[in-house]
């Protein structure tokens, strides 16, 4: 497949057709069909899915990737939207469905899914990222040879809108002893995270809507908890239960699959946020470019902690670097944008972006990421990626 | 709109709530009563769990149940870096197992079963021995060995600001 | 059906369960489904659907509104995404699919979309409306008893990304002769508008993603104009030709479909710019207040010529006005989300929202928007609207 | 990025522009050769049109072809408002007819076809009679009614502005 390619074999138009009578296409001389009740793309775009994945051949704890190098924007479409659910997606009625808080707090309450639907609305654009994405370029001795979704398909970035945490904390009223939420969602394995108080009184919501519409089942429908800029794992799906203590319950994806351990020995629990980081998208990994020539590079970068303030790029195997054209508006805890145009001359190169946040946060290197950590870690993966340019055009996924 | 106080909650009565002790904590809150070992628990391991976890936890095609930390061979599978072993707190291997295994039918087994499958893991990983009886006292009161290395980065991080 | 309700029956859970024991809803015993490759919304929300309408019994001049009442946030789903098609949505292979410019220019060019996807694309977020949206609250002489969608549901608010058309017009070489461009779509009925070349220069783009896929067919897949700012039907679906031209062609639906006849006798062609407006969508027209209480005001406001500077809300029939929470960002021609608490007394009152954008531009009063032109005339209509909130909770469209 | 200069495009031949003089502008620009007058125009229509459009031009399904402005019923159907007879550029009839109708089967009238049809049109509005005939030369220079009250907003607010 070529850098961005048409999916459909070309019908070639017969180019013999009569000159003095004009020819138009079938589709200029019979018409065409109506609306549909809900959309779909189209037909010559089945090809842009998510990938999708099923963990130790479970069939119940699965995935899907965003396919990032076929999409062109900071809106995700929702029915692309990556997913990890450790067991399966539940099938939730709404009407059945109820949202408790309990523990530390001065009158336990529940909250019906309709009640909460008539509750103020906040709504903003953000990202969502798996702790474990770009896993294969932290682990992998040798750079693997696969796509931008393949390697960094776990995130996505949607226009949330939901209620924040801090109106039906101040409803149950929490006694001064709280400082954690243990969070639990209404899934098969009732997955558990932990959340400080002090984050579902920043900026948390209770997410209701994703793009517009009522969040889909693999996003947590009916409801899920969205906590801007933390890790995926955290964003806990058909949410129904938050018990309010003094200490994280400490669970099972707290123990180790969602902690890292450093390079001196520790096994450190509860990081949060997804650091400052940039990909670029086009062109990527096993894409092919079609011939020298003028092209626009683009890409996508976001930081838990806030803005990004810049994206860099170097399209010289990292001898320069020129900051690249972010398209606004610039957003916090969202996907920034960012657009150069490239001239390719048909030569070997490398093609790098190093995005710095509002806060000074810097991508740091390969080998600086690396030396944070022993050998096995590979979650909160921020280091600067590379794809090399090969003379024919390919690309390939390469570490520098 | 600061200002803004919600009213559309209902009361939760206690016998709601106590329908949801599920949650575990380290100091053992909510830990049922029951108690179960290793002897016990190898064999429900046999019946119920060996089919994905491997005999003796090792070798299916689930997660490994025993050893520590670091990949376990030249494939670099993320998701096995770190076992059951590696956990820092005991408590939260009855509290996953009793919401979330056996994989295809959660919550269907006993309290009992659950401090038997719990003990037998811990035996595994050579951190209990075969014929502890684990209950809600003694098991809150397991040493993981990573409890020791331990970091609550978020904490840290706030100290580290001043916060 | 109630403000707003939970789609599905309420299956009540056993409450005489045995209390020693927990209970749990099935989806927390049993596994749950994996992702699609596609996903979709819930099957509780399948009566979130764009309303179909077929014109003159045709089957082949449809359209679709976007449920405006059901929806929460500025992105409009591309599945639920406003439509009006005049003959039918045309099946278009984009490998056969040529895009041409000719006309008074110095090199007549054609591109395929594989040409034009490799090239430099900008996107924004930004609304599409019918010229002739609300158009029943314009010529009514009694307010319609119908729903926000029914009524104003012809808008919708999209991340449109493409090229801006400045690229394509610097590669043809534009003749100064040049003044406008007559851009032709590939439908069965080649729909045609004519687009002053300023508009071209200035923001408009070729667009290839909505919402960061491909556009879908009934949005002009494989390539659309789009006009920020100016009434849809200028933006032209299933672009496939501009011609450079002195003059505007007169195409059938600037005749007289899409002008307005003005009181004082004349016929307004070329009106471009939906003008500042607003709109309640929740509560609105046909919904149901549960019970008097605290509620929340939300609508969404826009302006074709920038950005929306302020909404005010009367929630007392127009006695007092307060100036509503704008949801950022606030986007130049983008929807911009207005909240406001709102205490219900039970009472009846009268519900209004009035935008102003950054010109100083301001919805006018439906009498001074009527005296401006001729009874029958019904496009760009934006003047105030007003829900009725009765004591009993139902709300309908009125007229003040 | 505003000095970008592009560079995929690929010449149009002279035959390729050549099969796309689809378009007619006002000053009769791209009319065929060819004519038709209202005679001929009446059996096509009744043919080819009345069924959607009725008996002379009124009454179907599909719009109403005859008439000026308003509506003509208590229905207020803002599609009906403005018929044919409104339009203030008869060019527009002849373009609109030849790439659009019959609504099932665009673009299967022959040249000579659309000028007979436009004639009828033209002639059941009052504005012609039933035994002119049109071709590239005259139908350019038929005046329609409101041609007189036509304004381009758009120039106007560019002029109001000072541009
Ligand atoms: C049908 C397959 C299957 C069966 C049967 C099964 N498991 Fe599992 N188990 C899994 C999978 C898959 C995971 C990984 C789940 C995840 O990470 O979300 C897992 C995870 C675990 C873990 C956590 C491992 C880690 O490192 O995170 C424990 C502990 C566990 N299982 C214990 C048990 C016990 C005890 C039983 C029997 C009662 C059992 N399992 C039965 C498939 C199974
Ligand atoms: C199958 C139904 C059907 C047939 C047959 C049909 N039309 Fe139409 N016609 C329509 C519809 C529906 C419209 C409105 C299309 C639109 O606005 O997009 C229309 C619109 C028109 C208009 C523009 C009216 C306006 O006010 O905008 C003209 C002129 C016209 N038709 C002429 C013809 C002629 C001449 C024929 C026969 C050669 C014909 N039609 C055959 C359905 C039909
Ligand atoms: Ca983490
Ligand atoms: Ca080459
Ligand atoms: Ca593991
Ligand atoms: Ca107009
Ligand atoms: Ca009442
Ligand atoms: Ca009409
Ligand atoms: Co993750
Ligand atoms: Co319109």
């Amino acid at each position: 497949a070529s850098f961005v390619t048409v999916m459909a074999a070309s019908p070639i138009l017969s180019a013999t057709e009569a000159k003095a009578k004009p020819s138009y296409p079938n589709h200029m001389k019979i018409p065409g069909a109506p609306s549909s009740n809900y959309g779909l793309p189209s037909q010559y775009e089945t090809a842009v899915k998510r990938t999708n994945e099923s963990f130790y051949k479970s069939g119940i704890f699965t995935g899907a990737h965003t396919p990032l190098d076929r999409l062109n924007g900071t809106i995700t479409p929702s029915g692309l939207h990556f997913s990890i659910h450790h067991n399966g997606i539940p099938d939730i009625n709404p009407a059945a469905h109820e949202f408790l808080i309990h523990g530390f707090v001065n009158k336990p309450m529940k909250w019906s899914i309709e009640t909460l639907l008539n509750y103020p609305i906040v709504s903003r654009i953000q990202f969502l990222e798996c702790s474990g994405n770009s896993a294969a370029n932290a682990v992998s001795s040798d750079p693997v040879d696969a796509s931008c979704t393949s390697i960094h398909g776990q995130v996505s970035c949607s226009e949330w809108a939901g209620i924040p945490l801090k109106y039906l904390l101040d409803e149950v009223g929490v006694n001064p002893k709280g400082k954690w939420a243990m969070c639990e969602g209404a899934d098969a394995g009732n997955h558990v995270r932990n959340v400080p108080l002090e984050k579902l009184y920043d900026d948390a919501i209770i997410a209701l809507y994703q793009n517009g519409e009522r969040i889909r089942p693999d996003q947590g429908y009916p409801m899920r908890l969205f906590v801007p800029g933390y890790e995926g794992n955290m964003n806990v799906k058909w949410l129904h239960r938050m018990e309010i203590t003094d200490q994280p319950s400490q669970s099972k994806d707290e123990q180790s699959l969602y902690a890292e351990f450093t390079s001196d020995k520790k096994l450190n629990q509860f990081t949060f946020f997804m650091e400052v980081k940039s990909i670029i998208t086009k062109p990527s990994g096993t894409q092919q470019l079609p011939d020298k020539g003028l092209y626009e590079i683009a890409g996508l970068a976001w930081s838990g902690r806030g803005r990004i303030e810049k994206v860099e790029v170097s399209a010289d195997s990292g001898k320069t670097w020129v900051a690249a054209h972010l398209e606004g508006p610039v957003m916090s805890k969202s996907f920034t944008r960012f657009t150069i145009p490239w001239r390719w001359n048909g030569q070997g190169t490398i093609l790098m972006s190093r995005a710095t946040d509002e806060f000074g946060n810097v991508q740091p290197s390969r080998d600086e990421w690396k030396s944070r950590y022993e050998d096995f870690t590979f979650n909160h993966y921020n280091a600067i990626n590379a794809w090399l340019v090969n003379p024919d055009g390919g690309v390939k996924n390469v570490y520098v | 709109a600061d200002n803004i106080k919600t009213e559309g909650g209902t009361l939760l009565t206690q016998s709601e709530i106590d329908n949801w002790k599920l949650t575990i904590y380290p100091d053992g809150i909510n830990l049922p009563e029951g108690s179960g070992n290793a002897i016990q628990g190898e064999k429900i391991y046999n019946m119920k769990c060996l089919a994905c976890h491997g005999a003796a936890g090792q070798n299916g095609t689930g997660p490994r149940l025993v050893g520590k930390q670091g990949f376990i061979d030249e494939k670099k599978d993320v998701l096995e870096a770190m076992s059951v072993g590696a956990w820092p707190y005991a408590t939260s291997i009855y509290d996953y197992i009793r919401r979330a295994m056996p994989h295809y039918a959660p919550k269907s087994l006993s309290n009992n079963d659950v401090y038997a499958l719990t003990a037998y893991i811990l035996y595994l990983n050579g951190i209990t021995n075969k014929t502890m009886n684990l209950d809600k006292e003694s098991l809150s009161k397991v040493e993981m060995p990573n409890k020791k290395i331990v970091i609550n980065a978020w904490l840290k991080e706030q100290k580290d600001n001043g916060k």
